[in-house]
């Protein structure tokens, strides 16, 4: 398996020492000084180098320890407890939960991806991405065996509107015009997210990142500058709304974005045209009627439509309504009307696990488009208080570029993994088979109901158990 | 048939541990002034008395559920209670401490424990946590005979081939878990404690070891992807042989045993390289449809003509198809594992998200039968994520015949659900272990001893139901969606 | 306090001790600013000498703790426990000559439970006499 | 652009077709399990009496709930229409499920439209339970040869915008329309299903029932029905009762019958891109929608078959970067405009197309580029040439035989077969077998066998076949001339006998060598100690590679073959007859199975009429045999009979087995200490699990050969096919002469080969057709090599450096040093010694030159680090 299908990882440490759920309280007093003192018989030899992180308070013993409560279970004047920690409760909030945050956190470390023993452990099922599960071959179907680069697997999207058809001469060579199309190795691009304690020194650690993985960073075309000018190839410049974009300063760029407002019809045909080698996605946010705006975007000759959801993966305007369904919607409606290969779908907003990238396109989204994720590889406690003025915690905007472009990196190296995972286990060799293959989901709201909505009758007298 | 079957003897079997964990901590004073009235009052011998009067059994509180409460009883208000705090750091939606907590009672004392713990669900919010049985009233059930008239065990093979009949005793056995991802003691216990019970054991996918040649007859071996320790002479040595198509924890996915695990016993088990991770392929790189799969079970036939077969499967949107091309290969057994079961390591991606529960294959699979008009020629059995003997019973009621315990086997051992099997040395309670430090900490009879009472307290909480269900026998439940109800839409 | 160098308070609190959410937390950052760095800790009992002992080493000026009232912990003598702490390390950064009320500890009442925030400001009260410390790391 | 525009007209025309229509959540409704396929084309037309064999041996891959046949190139005489109506018409067949209907359906889409030439229902038996095992009456078919009214047609073209077509792409197009429009009034796959059009093209028809494939045969009457190309299917559905055929194949295109063997794994949005181009399937299987696409590709988008075929299985990775950059901008361009249209997960096709505007027939068999299904081809030249294609060989060895005794020109060895190498940049996963028009006779077409690029498949020149009749009436002719041979037979000297025989080859006619054959016999009957020599020469004749000069080598095989069946079928049965070594025991006398008695050694088994598997077979027959005492074994007349050497258990040492014919799959799979011969090519999944022992095969090799073994050596004369020693572990020990396809050891954890470990040795070479040892052009052509192994090696024939690192994971090239060549040397000796692959003259000889081994072959072992352990 040649080198070039796979992203190479390399451990990122971190720099602050990650909250974990729980914590060791372990009294002194009344120790008996046990000779085999259960503190010397952990696995994990956790209190042999234990330390304290005085930036954060952190007890190393809190970071070692692995849960097996044997020193709880063994001291003898019962003096070692567990407990919640509040910090870790405190992470984020509930759609960016603490467990996903220190996921991503371990993820941006290591480049692996996240393995545990015995069994789920979560909640039977949840609202937007958790109420939908992805199928699996078997028996009747081979899956593909994509894990550790064994099968090829083809993670690579393209950007950009396809023909329906293409024409030939008769000695066989192509007679139709090349489509504009911009090839990108993994269906993630990645994006500035709208707060954060980013300096210079952080975009341009993503700049890297993205062009480590041969993808996009997206951010405002007013950031792009100095030292970053160097990556345009990889970096997607923002038009601000309302700004008039002649096209200038977008030589060299592959990949510009315009957001969705009255005059971006304009916009992008200006840019078109002073550009016709650069591909325009129109960003539009989730809101009610989006199909039909998005079909007119299409029709208007727009390659490239970016739906932006809330960052809890909602509508902007409803937060009944999630990603996935409206995602489905668009999808079905391109379908309908014969247009979906015209356009690339991306999906945004609060995407926050390698699943997630998965079922998006699953719904029919061509790719996705990231943006808090490549801040929480960098530590971010997603604590906000950056927005108040306050210092960030993990000092993000100390960090080195290599670092954050490795971490970065780990990140999606990981992602990638998961993806191979899900789609070897659907059998399916090439994500872009996976667009709204729907046939490869099962989804909770039908099934359940299916399964559970017509059981026993309660007569009278009779009991629960 | 079996019915007056010797039943093993449960002996109280107390944690291995110093200090059991339990919901409930209660704390005494320096003001104790060893009147000994707590010790008179409590039901469930937490206190005890050798020369002082002391506070040991804590995990053996109920809290406030308690009848006769001893901080209320006591002169000189020298006991408090508390919820422990450890408690709740433990365990996760599935198997809440509560869940945690109830399977080590009846490991020790094979019987659900009385008061205080949900023994039956866990707080998962759907699937099992939100189904219900519906039992009517008491006096209506009539059925007043004694346990042991009440029919709970199971024939497997049900067509009318040339292959063996075979009955087990309770109307479930052991999943597969396989030598270097659990230790040879744990293997032991299980399949000692399968045989003591009239059932079986599984080998999982890691080889046979020659420990369990004893018990040949209570073993199924697995034939697994990776056709680790899979040898002509494995398959002749069992009546039941197993193969695992996929498993519910990594449904579509290989195994992997990473390399730290594979020492040398392991290496010698596997016939492999000592140190480096063992990966099993998946899918079966000799199956890639129906008819290459009924090939398969021609091929163990060829091996072993007696052996039944059992066909492992989890649980992908096509499972009915699945099952009924299991059928038409010449399964006698097909083995659904739903996805949010699971021993081994696994990606927490798989985990959560392949495949769907068991609670919806299992309908979708007893119902296609039937359509089918094969579903009395096949024993089916469900697994992943049966913790409880509710469990099983709902899963039997929603189509099942029986069911693979897996986790509760561990848990009973005292497996505490920290999910790193995977990590370093792997388990460091001694259970999923290969280093032979931390496996000498599980003595045999004692983890023998404690699978038995587990599985006993399973057996008599499901004649219980049975008899409240006015049912003789196991098989009348099989099917019987009328006795369940699920919260969410008993309103609707 | 001086004007160019504030007194700084390392405060470690209880988790249950009443509105001291991540939110609440926020806003005394707010208020204080860098003059105070705030812990939640499982429990008071948790904390040992080495902490006050590595605080005002290289954290702060000051160092206190809030414990949930007595005969609440949950784990029944972990604020007891802390109360002797404190009261150990007092005596150990009396000896190297560095005032004793650099740390203290403050339990909630159980009749009349206060927030945080109360607490916070009431122990920023309490301190505001004293010095910055000399022993604090300078080149923090 | 017109052709653009053209394709949009056609396309949009068809926007009309779907009004109304009730759009599905499209779910497959078929579930498809597996099926078996088969298909050959032959330059003259022959009886369906020949597709009923090879469907009959592919029972296994199906389950009796759908079988279905399609035929192509026929005698109008048998269809009582002209040559012209023949060619020029629509063969428009309904199949009626309920008889009422057809008033309806004929006065709304069918007398309005067309002009009909000949119509009928056609024959069939009468009463379907006579047919046994046929539980559900197949469809009556109306078909009509028609073409559609002038008027009507130019209504059509104009309405529909398609002026700028020609008439007959218009008229094609009607025809297509039209038939959708019936099937979507009288067929729901969710409601009533009174009635489906089941094919409508020109000069071949489709037939289908609930029932196997040869059924059709029987219950339509076709055995004496005579066509150029005939192709079956078996179908394994594994949902529901199944009581209607529409659901099984082939399926219809408008000139193109498909039967596929697979499983979508994106069927869900297949039918979205095709929807998206107005094309709404109606019987939602991955069947119908295969041949959707193709005729989307091919007859509206006009692509070459080469291109057709790339927008089907597209050529990645490694095969990717091997094509020419001109290639690979056009092939980019195809993947990208049509990969959401590209079916995932395993499918073969097997196509029988009327490529009308070339006045061609053609047969087509194409593999997913991951190559998940079993497929073989096979070419016959002669007098009368045969292409052929099938799930397994013996499919295609049973087409032969059925042929051969019909006409005696046929052959019941084919001269080439192969199996294809999906979305490769060799052959493109495809074939062809084309059927052009001679200007000899108005029956006979030629021949001619292409890959995807057009690369033609031959054959040796200028060799003749053996035909019976002749060859016998040159044997008369020769009066009787004796042959010297007894000194063979006197001094044991079988190889002598070979090498005589070989020679005769050169310098005899088939007359001459029919005769010395028939004298080999009976010198072989005279005693045992004969036969053993007879066996031992004719064995060799069969297994090795020699020059065959002006005689065609498929020749020999078969005559040999003749030879040897006989000899075998001339011994004793257990009952009674006269002391001896050998025995015979076959279908007949099997209850009579004993054990051996006085001298008796060795078991002869004539397996021809033992079923492939299950307690009668003949491999279980054998166990029990061995169990009784019995240690030699001769199998003879396999036709795919599976699991020989299974279940004999440990303690089998010194128990050997010779296997004759076409062997089945899991050949010697857990032998743990006996020997297996393999006279000929094995199948799938030989040695799996095995534990030591010898498997020896003079001849290739199928899928996942010793998967998960342990132990064991084991000589492949010829290829292994993909996957070979996946997860194989301890101590296996392999020649594999040829190469392989892919994924060679992966996961190989065979520990260290210099310390008892197990390895691979791959020399990469192939016989040419004068039987010499010619390197293969790359010795490993796969992507993947020795993936995550940890343990074991292989040893890679490789002077010219072909294997390179990108090939690798987790592994790596080192050079070969003298304690490896000291650890293979032997293996090679032995591998001379079986195979006559001198080490010398063959393997160490690069150009003429003789080369150091540590030079020749090259190692590839585990990377010391072990593999990432990610995860």
């Amino acid at each position: 398996m040649p080198a070039k299908y796979m992203i190479h990882t390399q451990t990122a440490p971190n720099r602050f020492k990650p909250f974990t759920k729980s914590g060791i309280i372990a009294w002194t007093e009344g120790c008996l000084g046990c000779r085999a003192c259960v503190k010397k018989q952990c696995v994990y030899r956790v209190y042999i180098n234990r330390g304290l992180d005085t930036k954060q308070m952190i007890d190393s013993i809190d970071n070692q320890c692995m849960n097996c409560l044997r020193c709880v279970q063994g001291c003898p004047m019962e003096l070692i407890h567990k407990s919640i920690n509040p910090e870790y409760a405190a992470l984020g909030d509930s759609h960016w939960t603490p467990d996903i945050i220190a996921q991503l956190w371990d993820q941006a470390e290591t480049g692996k991806i996240p393995v545990s023993g015995s069994g789920y452990s979560g909640p039977f099922s949840g609202p937007g991405f958790d109420s939908m599960w992805t199928d699996m071959s078997e028996i009747v179907r081979p899956t593909r065996d994509g894990i550790h680069g064994r099968e090829y697997i083809s993670t690579g999207i393209d950007l950009g509107g396809t023909p329906r058809h293409l024409t030939f001469t008769d000695s066989g060579d192509l007679e139709s015009d090349q489509a504009l199309l911009v090839n990108i190795p993994l269906p993630i691009i990645l994006r500035i997210p709208f707060f954060g304690s980013c300096g210079k020194d952080i975009i341009k650690g993503w700049a890297m990142a993205a062009r480590g993985l041969g993808t996009f960073l997206a951010l405002p075309n007013e950031m792009i500058k100095g030292e970053l000018v160097d990556f345009k190839e990889n970096l997607i410049p923002i038009i601000s709304p309302g700004q008039h974009c002649s096209g200038d300063g977008l030589e060299g760029v592959r990949l510009v974005e315009v957001p969705w407002e009255k005059n971006c019809k304009d916009i992008s045909q200006k840019i078109k045209q002073a550009h016709p080698s650069v591909l325009i996605s129109c960003r539009t946010p989730l809101v009610r009627g989006v199909e039909e705006r998005v079909l007119s975007i299409v029709d208007s000759g727009v390659s490239i439509v970016c739906l932006e959801g809330s960052s809890w993966g909602q509508s902007m305007d409803d937060n009944s309504i999630f990603l996935k369904d409206i995602i489905r919607s668009i999808h079905l409606a391109l379908v309908e009307n014969g247009m979906r290969d015209e356009v690339t779908i991306l999906a945004s907003g609060g995407l926050a696990m390698a699943e997630h990238v998965a079922k998006s396109i699953i719904c029919g989204a061509d790719g996705v488009v990231i943006d808090f994720p490549i801040l929480i590889a960098l530590e971010c406690r997603m604590c906000g208080r950056c927005t108040k003025g306050l210092p960030c915690p993990v000092e993000i905007d100390q960090a080195e570029p290599s670092w954050v472009a490795s971490r970065v990196i780990n990140l999606l190296g990981a992602w990638h993994n998961q993806l191979l995972e899900v789609m070897g286990a659907m059998g399916i060799r090439d994500v872009r088979r996976l667009r709204g293959e729907a046939g490869r989901a099962i989804f909770f709201e039908d099934l359940d109901r299916n399964t559970f909505g017509s059981l026993g009758k309660i007569g009278e007298g009779y009991e629960l158990e | 048939m079996n019915l007056n079957k010797e039943l093993p003897e449960v002996v109280i079997t107390p944690s291995r541990f110093k200090n059991p964990i339990g919901k409930y901590r209660l704390h005494r004073t320096n003001e104790c002034i060893e009147c000994g009235k707590c010790l008179e009052v409590c039901p469930y011998d937490v206190h005890f008395k050798i020369g002082r009067v002391r506070t040991k059994n804590h995990y053996r509180c109920v809290g406030p559920e308690c009848p006769n409460p001893c901080y209320e009883a006591c002169p000189v208000e020298a006991l408090s209670l508390k919820r422990n705090p450890t408690f709740d750091t433990m365990g996760d939606f599935r198997w809440t401490p509560d869940l945690l907590v109830s399977t080590w009672y009846m490991a020790e004392t094979g019987a659900v424990p009385p008061k205080g713990l949900e023994y039956r669900i866990g707080d998962s919010g759907g699937g099992f946590d939100r189904l219900r049985l519906i039992l009517p009233p008491p006096h209506r059930t009539k059925l007043a005979m004694p346990d042991e008239e009440v029919h709970v065990g199971l024939e497997l093979n049900r067509r009318n081939d040339s292959f063996p009949k075979i009955m087990i005793d309770v109307p479930f056995y052991g999943a597969g878990m396989s030598y270097g991802s659990v230790s040879i003691i744990t293997m032991l216990s299980r399949v000692r404690a399968a045989a003591a019970l009239g059932t079986f054991s599984c080998t999982g996918e890691g080889g046979y070891p020659d420990e369990l040649k004893p018990y040949d007859d209570h073993v199924i071996t697995q034939v697994a992807t990776g056709l680790f320790g899979v040898s002509e002479e494995t398959i002749q040595r069992v009546r039941i042989v197993e193969f695992k198509y996929a498993q519910g924890a990594k449904p579509g996915l290989g195994g992997h045993l990473l390399g730290d695990k594979v020492t040398p016993a392991v290496a010698r088990m596997r016939e492999a390289v000592v140190g480096y991770p063992l990966f099993s392929p998946f899918p079966f790189h000799s199956v890639y449809s129906v008819e290459d799969h009924k090939k398969h079970v021609d091929w163990i036939k060829a091996i072993n003509p007696n052996a039944l077969i059992s066909v492992k499967v989890s649980t992908p949107t096509d499972v009915d198809m699945v099952a009924i091309g299991s059928y038409y290969a010449g399964a006698h057994i097909i083995h659904l594992d739903g996805s949010y079961g699971g021993t081994g390591a696994a990606p927490d991606i798989a985990k959560k998200n392949i495949a769907m529960p068991i609670e919806y294959a299992v309908p979708i699979v007893h119902k296609s039968l039937q359509k089918e008009g094969v579903r009395d020629k096949i024993t089916l059995i469900a697994s992943g994520g049966i913790r409880t003997p509710h469990d099983a019973a709902k899963i039997i009621a929603l189509g099942a015949d029986g069911v693979c315990t897996g986790t509760a086997e561990l848990v009973a051992l005292e497996c505490i659900r920290c999910h790193n099997c995977e990590s370093g040395r792997g388990c460091a309670r001694g259970i999923a272990t290969t280093d032979p430090a931390l496996m000498r900490l599980i003595d045999l009879n004692w983890g023998t001893q404690r699978i038995i009472n587990l599985f006993m307290a399973w057996r008599k909480e499901l004649i219980r139901i049975l008899k409240r269900l006015g049912m003789k026998s196991i098989g009348e439940l099989v099917g019987r969606t009328d006795c369940l109800v699920h919260l969410d839409y008993m309103n609707k | 306090m001086s004007e160019e160098k504030k007194l700084t308070l390392g405060l470690f609190y209880c988790q249950h001790t009443p509105e001291s959410s991540e939110l609440d937390r926020q806003s005394l950052e707010e208020k204080y600013g860098k003059s105070i760095r705030l812990f939640p800790v499982p429990c008071s009992g948790r904390i040992e000498p080495i902490h006050f002992l590595r605080a005002l080493e290289e954290l702060t000026d000051v160092a206190y703790v809030i414990t949930c009232p007595e005969g609440e912990c949950q784990y029944f003598e972990g604020n007891l426990w802390a109360k002797k702490r404190v009261q150990r390390t007092k005596e150990i950064i009396e000896s190297i000559g560095l005032g004793g009320d650099r740390i203290g500890i403050v339990m909630n009442s159980k009749e009349n439970p206060r927030s945080l925030a109360v607490l916070a400001d009431e122990i920023m009260e309490n301190i505001i006499h004293l010095k910055p410390s000399p022993v604090l790391n300078p080149y923090r | 652009m017109k052709k653009h525009q053209i394709i949009q007209n056609i396309i949009g025309s068809r926007k009309l077709l779907s009004n109304n229509f009730p759009l599905r959540n499209y779910y497959k409704k078929e579930g498809e399990g597996g099926c078996g396929v088969t298909g050959f084309a032959s330059s003259i037309p022959v009886r369906g009496k020949h597709i009923f064999e090879p469907s009959r041996q592919m029972h296994n891959r199906g389950n009796g709930l759908g079988g279905g046949i399609a035929s192509m190139g026929f005698d109008p005489g048998m269809l009582g229409v002209s040559k012209d109506t023949l060619e020029d018409d629509y063969m428009l067949q309904i199949a009626v499920r309920e008889q009422g209907v057809m008033e309806d359906l004929e006065k709304r889409f069918i007398r309005p439209c067309f002009k009909i030439d000949f119509s009928e229902i056609i024959p069939h038996v009468e009463d379907f339970r006579d047919i046994p095992g046929l539980t559900i009456r197949p469809p009556d078919i109306w078909r009509y040869f028609v073409r559609v009214k002038p008027q009507v047609l130019k209504e059509f073209m104009e309405k529909s915008n398609l002026l700028q077509l020609t008439k007959r792409q218009a008229e094609d197009e009607f025809v297509f329309q039209n038939s959708f429009r019936i099937n979507k009034t009288y067929y729901d796959a969710y409601g009533s299903q009174s009635a489906f059009v089941i094919s409508h093209g020109r000069n071949f028809f489709i037939l289908k029932i609930v029932g196997y494939a040869e059924q059709v045969v029987q219950y339509y009457k076709l055995e004496n029905f005579k066509a150029h190309i005939w192709i079956a299917h078996q179908r394994y559905p594994t949902k529901g009762r199944v009581w209607h055929p529409a659901g099984a194949h082939p399926f219809i295109g408008l000139n193109e019958a498909l039967v596929h063997n697979g499983d979508f794994a994106n069927y869900h949005s297949v039918v979205e891109y095709l929807g998206q181009r107005n094309i709404y399937p109606l019987f939602l299987t991955d069947t119908e929608v295969s041949v959707l696409l193709f005729d989307l590709y091919s007859r509206t988008y006009g692509y070459p078959l080469e291109y057709v075929i790339e927008a089907l299985a597209p050529t990645m990775e490694r095969d990717f970067d091997q094509l020419s950059p001109e290639k690979q901008q056009i092939y980019r361009a195809i993947q990208t405009t049509h990969i959401h249209g590209s079916p995932d997960g395993p499918w073969f096709f097997i196509i029988a197309r009327n490529d009308t505007e070339n006045r061609r027939f053609q047969l087509i068999g194409i593999t997913d580029t991951s190559m998940l299904r079993p497929q073989v081809f096979a070419l016959h030249d002669g007098e009368v040439q045969v292409g052929l294609i099938c799930s397994e060989k013996q499919a295609i060895d049973a087409t032969l035989k059925s042929l051969a005794d019909e006409d005696s020109r046929i052959g019941t060895v084919a001269d080439r077969y192969w199996n294809a190498r999906g979305g490769s940049h060799t052959d493109g996963g495809a074939f062809i077998f084309n059927l052009d028009e001679t200007p000899s006779s108005p029956f006979e077409r030629k021949l001619t066998c292409v890959d995807k690029f057009g690369k033609p498949i031959t054959v040796p020149q200028g060799q003749a076949p053996y035909i019976p009749d002749s060859a016998q009436s040159m044997a008369e002719d020769r009066n009787g001339k004796r042959f010297d041979i007894s000194r063979f037979f006197n001094n044991q000297q079988s190889g002598l006998l070979y090498e005589y025989v070989k020679k005769g080859i050169k310098d005899w006619d088939y007359g001459a060598l029919l005769e010395c054959l028939g004298q080999i016999k009976s010198c072989a009957l005279k005693n045992n100690a004969n036969f053993e020599v007879s066996l031992t020469a004719l064995t060799k004749l069969l297994d090795l590679s020699y020059p065959t000069h002006d005689k065609k080598r498929r020749s020999i095989l078969q005559m040999t073959n003749e030879t040897l069946t006989s000899m075998f079928r001339h011994f004793p049965y257990l009952e009674g007859g006269k002391n001896g070594i050998y025995r015979l025991i076959d279908w007949e006398t099997r209850q009579l199975l004993r054990e051996p008695i006085k001298n008796e050694k060795v078991m002869i088994i004539d397996a021809s009429l033992f079923p492939p598997e299950g307690d009668n077979s003949d491999s279980r027959l054998m166990t029990e045999a061995f169990h009784r005492g019995w240690k030699r074994f001769i199998v003879f007349g396999l036709k795919g009979q599976r699991f020989h050497g299974c279940g004999l258990g440990p303690g089998s040492v010194g128990v050997r087995i010779d296997i004759y014919g076409s062997s089945g799959d899991y050949l010697g799979s857990g032998i743990d200490g006996l020997s297996i011969y393999v006279h000929g090519n094995t199948q799938d999944q030989v040695g799996q699990i095995m534990k030591s022992g010898k498997i020896i095969i003079y001849g290739d090799t199928g899928q996942t050969f010793l998967y998960g073994a342990k132990g064991g050596e084991v000589y492949v004369m010829g290829n292994a096919a993909g996957r070979p020693l996946i997860n194989a572990v301890g101590k296996p020990r392999v020649v594999i002469n040829g190469t392989c396809l892919d994924y060679l050891a992966e996961s190989f954890m065979a520990g260290d080969p210099l310390d008892g470990g197990g390895f691979v040795i791959l020399n990469g070479i192939e016989f040419d057709d004068y039987g010499q040892v010619q390197p293969q052009p790359v010795p490993y052509p796969g992507s993947n090599l020795f993936s995550l192994a940890s343990g074991g090696a292989i040893y890679i024939r490789d002077p010219f450096l072909h294997v390179d690192e990108e090939q690798l994971n987790g592994g790596e090239i080192v050079n070969l040093e003298d304690k490896d060549w000291k650890l293979i040397l032997p293996i090679l000796k032995e591998n001379e010694r079986l195979f006559g692959i001198s080490v010398e003259k063959d393997l160490l000889t690069v150009n003429g030159k003789r080369m150091s081994p540590l030079k020749t072959y090259r190692k590839v072992r585990p990377k010391q680090m072990g593999i990432d352990q990610s995860d």
